[in-house]
């Protein structure tokens, strides 16, 4: 185990717990972004090019971007709901 | 004589007089389902056909693929009135199966492939329970009486005359030793069934518990384990199907005439249906056990046959009477108040039927009324018909015809002294109430259930670990 | 409480599995296994330098086309759950700087795209992750123009078009495979070429172009399906 | 006509990946190629049954297929014995039935719609055929993934409700097959099916059972037994009928399959037996069984009433299996290929009188029979066959499971199954009474997914389709021997997985 493996696994924890512990899901799905970029370095310390490049363009780009596509429809949808509501 | 009866020609006996009272129903149900007589005429021909097979097969699968049949027959012939009665009818029906599955599953494990006699009590007892849902034994006979009451006339008569047998042709197969507690239920089913008879007020439901009555001789006869006792029953079930098919039949035609079956209200019956009064006289002389007529020698036999047996026979003399009870008053109420207190006007009125019976409601009455006469005048007709050697039973005319007369003449002072025994109307007896519970009952457990195992989403997916956890748990330490 | 109880059964099933799991054996037990080949005569056998994809697009091909159909179904599921009927209106996109500045950056991503599919055999990569970055351009697209950009230059059923003709680019290679090696998805020894080049490796090109573009263009259907109502409300 | 295995398995896939292609140009073609595409996956499935029909009793039928040319350990194979021919037949026979009576049912989406259909056929088709361990992982993965999207394809509250309660269990089921395969193939460096059965016992014992456990947990939720049975109401409740028959009717057999193929072939069956997890699995699937007849009680809606049914005899049939004996597997498959075809009918059947009827959920049986009466037989004819009424094929296969628990001395078994029918017909009833009541006026309101007018969108293809289950219901149970002498050879492959083995590896031989 190198050194910057041992440092980056807790690291890797670490940011599991926060990516649960945030209330605020935009910050999660940031944080998982994170994360995602943290075990695509891991990956390639393993010498696991393909895995690394696949983690790194699918999880900490396009899921994110999905992500944040889900939420803001959540945030629309509910904005659009309270205003009917009032109406 | 062999000691158990030949069930080979007992069978043919009884498909026999089966294909012919199919034959009776069938034509008076020509004017009764004038819409749906095609349909009625198949469900007949189906029944029949699995009739024959119940009885005649040894193999367990055909025989249950049969009885299931009768119970989907029956159930179809049902629906043609009732819904709610068919669903509550075909419920118990299949109680009655499933504890008759598991006998057989039992009998199975036991080593009966096929359908022989029983050795151990238990699947006796277990047979006995299955069989007995089905055919109405005493404690499992509250179905009977809604059921035969409120089904449509034809059926009814098939129903209790003939289709009640089969589970008694079923435990005369596999009982022919014959069984104890088989024995002392039909005792109490006589008098139970004589006495609900003799409180009822509803023509039809009289009949049912009727029925009820005298599938107890059939009970008794065969739980007695005699040849003369078995021989009793298989004629009596001939005799009683003869009697109760042309009873209900004519039960029908009172109905549609008298606009109800409260016998109170069957004014001047004698004069506006003749036929079917003498045949419902007949009838019910038969049931009573009348010399010269069929009953009296099945019950004869079958007295015979168990009187000996825990020296019960004098409780047979009871049975006789309170049977003579019901049959009198529903007698007296139904047909001979009229003709005894007004016979004199009734005669010079007009008489006005406003249901004119058609010849295809007439003739099964009066075949019905021949047989019953024919047997009870010549009794080794009956023991031709079921090729048996006559079982050489003396009896001696006028001793009997003065124990008939001493009963009749006990019914008629009794009947005189009350003034007939006017009962206040009970409303007919219906199976609505436990239906309805069973189903608010399971409906309650089950919610409770559901309450108890479905709780939050998160409580759910805990079971996950908690499984994988035991499951690894119970790798390490056991 | 809940959490609580949550917490508990957790950590003793984290516990029950640690000691378990601890077991593992630091070799294979059986010495003449399937990886032990892939490590040694992949080159040999199919002319690809890069271990990964030879064993993604030509041992086990039929599992890649079991994933890209995954991603083919979750895209149709994805279609089928989103669709409505009204149009989707676009934003106006982003200032005129990040438009110019992505204007000069996009066709590079499109190449780096197609590098990377194409040199799937040789270097890093391959069809799954080049046709993600093909997505990303619907992204980009989406993001910065504005949905409608994206729905005058890409349309949806031109999306489409490229995913089927992806997953029937596959297909064909498989049946085509039948045709030259007599079994489905074989790698043609005559396409094999000299490996290290860029036509070498036979059938596991093809594938991974099919790859690519099944799920470049799917991932951009999730994606557009996903933003056309979004933007509509601002 | 050389018969290939996965041909079966690529024209769904093909058809699936043209459709959207057709769908772009013209939508009537599309419409003629989803029958004609439904018909050859049928034809082609009839000629394997009937071209295997010898070799399957003469107790030889394999056919293997080596893709990409690499022999079995190397590469991935297709391994199609007796045993998958009797699952792929049933996968064969409900797609092309359900996709029959879709053309009549369902009005919406009809593209997308046909493509996951199309894509959970040939899910299935791989799960049935494939031998190698991985490969059955993508499969059943494809298989659920289409069926996440076939449920929420009302796109209504519940029914996105309970997609989203299906997925939770169902990728989590997935992880755990999934660590199960990884623990196996870190062990063993393996992927094939049979090697893994040929080398199981080298794996140290624990991690052995850690993996069965982890596979086992997963099979567990994707089959709804009793912990995991949650997601099974509110999921049948909720999809479109013709979903709802497919996955009780073909995806729970094909989870049966799996069940069957990875601890009787992959790891032996001797692994659950010594650690007693055979009575831990006899134990939750007869909890299952009672659990699921009692609940049904409780619902007035007919899908979650059957939801609830189905859950108790999958549990049946579980329990049957895990008793390992001849008579016990014979059971388990009678009354697999038995349930699929009454579950299949009832929920068509429903499905038929639901579509007519808006307004609360309980109310909308109500006149079923004025509507359509031969529907409407058919569906108690499915109900008594579900109960076990004898002519009907439902009674069959309980008979030979109560024999064989009465083999094993499990009495409280063959109590549950007679409670089980005792409950079933309670259940049934009120649907039937139900049915019965109203007037003909009432279910001619049509609602607003009926179909557009046509050639293709006729409500005879829905009738017609039930009325094949109802003769195959009725056939099959006159003819219940017919399956005997397969089964045995099938029994057999299963208790002697050795065959299996020496089938795939051929002439490989290893240390």
């Amino acid at each position: 185990m190198t050194l910057l493996e041992a440092f980056l696994l807790p690291l890797l924890l670490v940011i599991a717990i926060l990516v649960v512990a945030f209330r605020d899901l935009l910050s999660s799905v940031i944080t998982l972004s994170v994360f995602s970029t943290v075990l695509a370095i891991i990956y390639i310390i393993h010498q696991a090019p393909d895995v690394a490049l696949a983690e790194v363009v699918i999880g900490s780009g396009l899921m994110t971007a999905v992500y944040i596509a889900v939420i803001s429809k959540i945030r629309t949808y509910r904005q659009t709901h309270k205003r009917g509501e009032k109406e | 004589m062999s000691d158990t009866i030949p069930i080979i020609e007992a069978s043919h006996f009884l498909m026999g007089f089966g294909i012919l009272l199919m034959l009776l129903i069938g034509t008076y149900a020509s004017r009764y389902y004038q819409v749906q007589r095609n349909l009625f005429y198949l469900l007949l021909a189906f029944f029949t056909l699995s009739f024959g097979v119940v009885i005649y097969t040894t193999d367990w699968i055909y025989f249950l693929i049969a009885w299931e049949g009768i119970t989907i027959i029956t159930t179809a012939m049902i629906l043609l009135a009732e819904r709610r009665l068919a669903a509550q009818y075909f419920l118990i029906q299949f109680v009655g199966s499933n504890i008759l599955y598991f006998a057989i599953i039992m009998a199975l494990g036991e080593g009966y492939s096929n359908i022989v006699p029983l050795e151990e009590p238990w699947l006796q007892m277990l047979f006995i329970l299955g069989l007995g849902t089905k055919s109405a034994l005493l404690g499992l006979h509250f179905w009977l009486p809604p059921v035969h009451s409120r089904a449509h006339a034809p059926v009814s008569a098939l129903l209790s005359g003939w289709s009640v047998n089969v589970g008694f042709v079923m435990m005369l197969r596999l009982l022919p030793e014959g069984n104890n507690i088989l024995f002392f239920i039909g005792l109490a089913m006589i008098f139970y069934g004589g006495a609900m008879a003799f409180f009822s007020t509803d023509y039809q439901v009289l009949l049912a518990y009727s029925t009820l009555s005298q599938l107890g001789y059939i009970a008794l006869g065969i739980g007695s384990g005699t040849l003369l006792g078995q021989i009793g029953a298989v004629l009596h079930m001939v005799v009683h199907g003869i009697a109760k098919t042309t009873l209900f039949l004519g039960s029908g035609l009172w109905e549609k005439e008298c606009n109800g079956r409260i016998i109170y209200r069957f004014e001047r019956a004698f004069y506006r249906h003749p036929v079917n009064a003498v045949s419902t006289i007949a009838g019910f002389s038969s049931l009573m056990g009348m010399v010269f007529l069929a009953g009296f020698h099945t019950k004869n036999l079958i007295k015979h046959g168990t009187e000996d047996i825990y020296a019960t026979g004098f409780l047979l003399y009871g049975a006789t009477l309170i049977t003579v009870l019901y049959a009198m008053r529903f007698l007296w109420w139904g047909i001979l108040k009229d003709m005894v207190m007004k016979s004199v006007q009734n005669r010079r009125e007009k008489i006005t039927c406003t249901y004119p019976p058609s010849v295809s409601e007439h003739v099964p009455l009066i075949i019905g009324t021949a047989l019953l006469l024919a047997f009870g005048i010549y009794p080794p007709l009956m023991y031709m018909f079921l090729q048996l050697e006559d079982p050489g039973i003396v009896i001696l005319w006028w001793p009997t015809m003065i124990e008939n007369i001493l009963f009749l003449v006990v019914g008629i002072a009794l009947l005189a002294l009350t003034e007939g025994l006017f009962f206040p109307l009970k409303p007919v007896p219906s199976l609505n109430r436990m239906l309805g519970l069973v189903i608010t009952i399971s409906q309650k457990v089950s919610n409770s259930i559901f309450q108890l195992l479905f709780p939050s989403f998160q409580y759910q997916l805990l079971w996950i670990p908690l499984i994988i956890l035991f499951l690894l748990l119970w790798t390490n330490f056991i | 409480m809940k959490v609580f109880l949550t917490a508990i059964i957790l950590a003793f099933t984290g516990g029950a599995l640690f000691v378990n799991l601890g077991s593992i054996p630091d070799s294979f037990l059986l010495s003449h296994t399937a990886s032990r080949f892939y490590r040694e005569a992949v080159v040999t056998e199919t002319g690809a330098l890069n271990t990964v994809s030879a064993i993604l697009y030509d041992f086990r091909a039929f599992d890649s086309l079991g994933e890209s159909t995954v991603i083919f179904a979750t895209v149709s599921g994805i279609v089928l759950l989103l669709s409505r009927k009204t149009l989707p209106v676009s934003s106006a996109g982003l200032s005129l700087i990040v438009k110019r500045t992505f204007g000069i950056l996009t066709p590079f991503v499109f190449l780096l795209s197609v590098y990377i599919i194409l040199h799937g055999h040789l270097s890093p990569g391959g069809g799954f992750q080049g046709g993600v970055l093909l997505a990303v351009i619907t992204i980009i697209f989406c993001i910065i123009y504005g949905s409608s950009f994206d729905l005058s230059r890409y349309p949806p059923q031109r999306k489409t078009l490229i995913e089927t003709t992806g997953a029937l680019l596959f297909l064909g290679v498989g049946i085509i495979g039948i045709a030259l090696t007599g079994s489905f998805l074989g790698n043609p020894s005559a396409w094999r070429g000299v490996p290290g080049t860029l036509p070498s490796a036979g059938s596991i090109v093809p594938i991974n172009l099919g790859v690519g573009l099944k799920v470049g263009a799917g991932l951009a259907i999730i994606f557009y399906s996903m933003i056309q109502k979004t933007l509509k409300r601002q | 006509m050389i018969f290939s295995p996965l041909l079966l398995i690529l024209l769904p896939l093909g058809t699936a990946f043209l459709i959207p292609l057709v769908d772009l140009f013209h939508v009537e073609t599309r419409r003629l190629m989803v029958i004609i595409s439904a018909s050859f996956s049928l034809f082609l499935g009839f000629a394997a049954l009937w071209s295997a029909w010898p070799e399957l009793l003469a107790g030889t039928f394999f056919h293997s297929y080596h893709l990409s040319g690499w022999l079995p350990p190397l590469g991935i194979n297709l391994a199609f014995d007796s045993l998958g021919l009797l699952f792929s037949s049933l996968v064969t026979l409900f797609s092309f039935l359900i996709i029959v009576y879709s053309i009549g049912f369902i009005g919406h989406h009809e593209g997308k719609y046909y493509v996951l259909l199309f894509l959970f056929q040939a899910g299935c088709q791989g799960i049935v055929m494939t031998g190698d361990i991985f490969n059955l992982y993508v499969f059943i993965e494809l298989s659920a993934i289409t069926s996440y999207a076939l449920i929420a394809f009302e796109r209504d509250r519940s029914s996105l409700e309970a997609t989203i309660k299906y997925m939770v269990y169902g990728i989590l089921a997935g992880v755990f097959i999934f660590l199960g395969i990884i623990i196996i193939y870190r062990s063993l460096g393996t992927l094939n099916i049979a090697e893994i059965a040929d080398n199981f016992h080298r794996i140290p014992l624990t991690l052995q059972r850690t993996s069965v456990v982890f596979l086992l947990t997963g099979l567990l939720i994707k089959l709804g037994v009793f912990p995991f049975h949650f997601w099974m109401a509110k999921v049948y409740g909720s999809a479109p009928a013709s979903i709802s028959a497919l996955l009780s009717g073909t995806l729970a057999k094909v989870n049966i399959y799996i069940l069957l193929r990875l601890f009787w072939v992959g790891t032996g069956f001797s692994v659950l037996r010594e650690a007693g997890w055979d009575r831990f699995l006899l134990g939750i699937a007869l909890l299952s069984t009672i659990l699921g007849h009692v609940l049904a009680l409780r619902e007035r809606e007919v899908k979650r009433m059957l939801a609830f049914s189905s859950m108790g005899h999958m549990g049946m049939i579980v329990a049957v299996l895990s008793l390992n004996t001849p008579l016990g597997l014979f059971a388990g498959l009678l009354h697999a290929v038995f349930h699929a075809l009454m579950k299949t009918g009832l929920f068509l059947s429903a499905g038929y009188f639901l579509r007519f009827r808006e307004g609360p959920k309980e109310k909308r049986f109500t006149g079923a029979a004025y509507r359509k009466l031969p529907i409407f037989i058919g569906f108690i004819i499915f109900a008594l066959s579900m109960i076990g009424i004898p002519p009907l094929n439902g009674f069959f296969s309980k008979w030979f499971t109560m024999q064989a628990f009465l083999e094993k001395d499990v009495y409280p078994a063959i109590a549950l199954i007679y409670s089980g029918n005792i409950l079933g017909l309670i259940y049934y009833l009120p649907f039937v009474r139900q049915g019965m009541l109203g007037k003909e006026s009432i279910m001619k309101q049509k609602s607003t997914s009926s179909p557009t007018p046509g050639f293709f969108y006729q409500e005879r293809f829905v009738t017609t389709v039930v009325y094949i289950l109802i003769l195959l219901v009725m056939s099959s149970g006159l003819l219940p021997f017919v399956f005997q002498e397969p089964f045995e050879v099938m029994i057999a492959e299963l208790t002697e997985p050795i065959r299996y083995i020496e089938h795939v590896l051929g002439g490989i031989i290893h240390e």
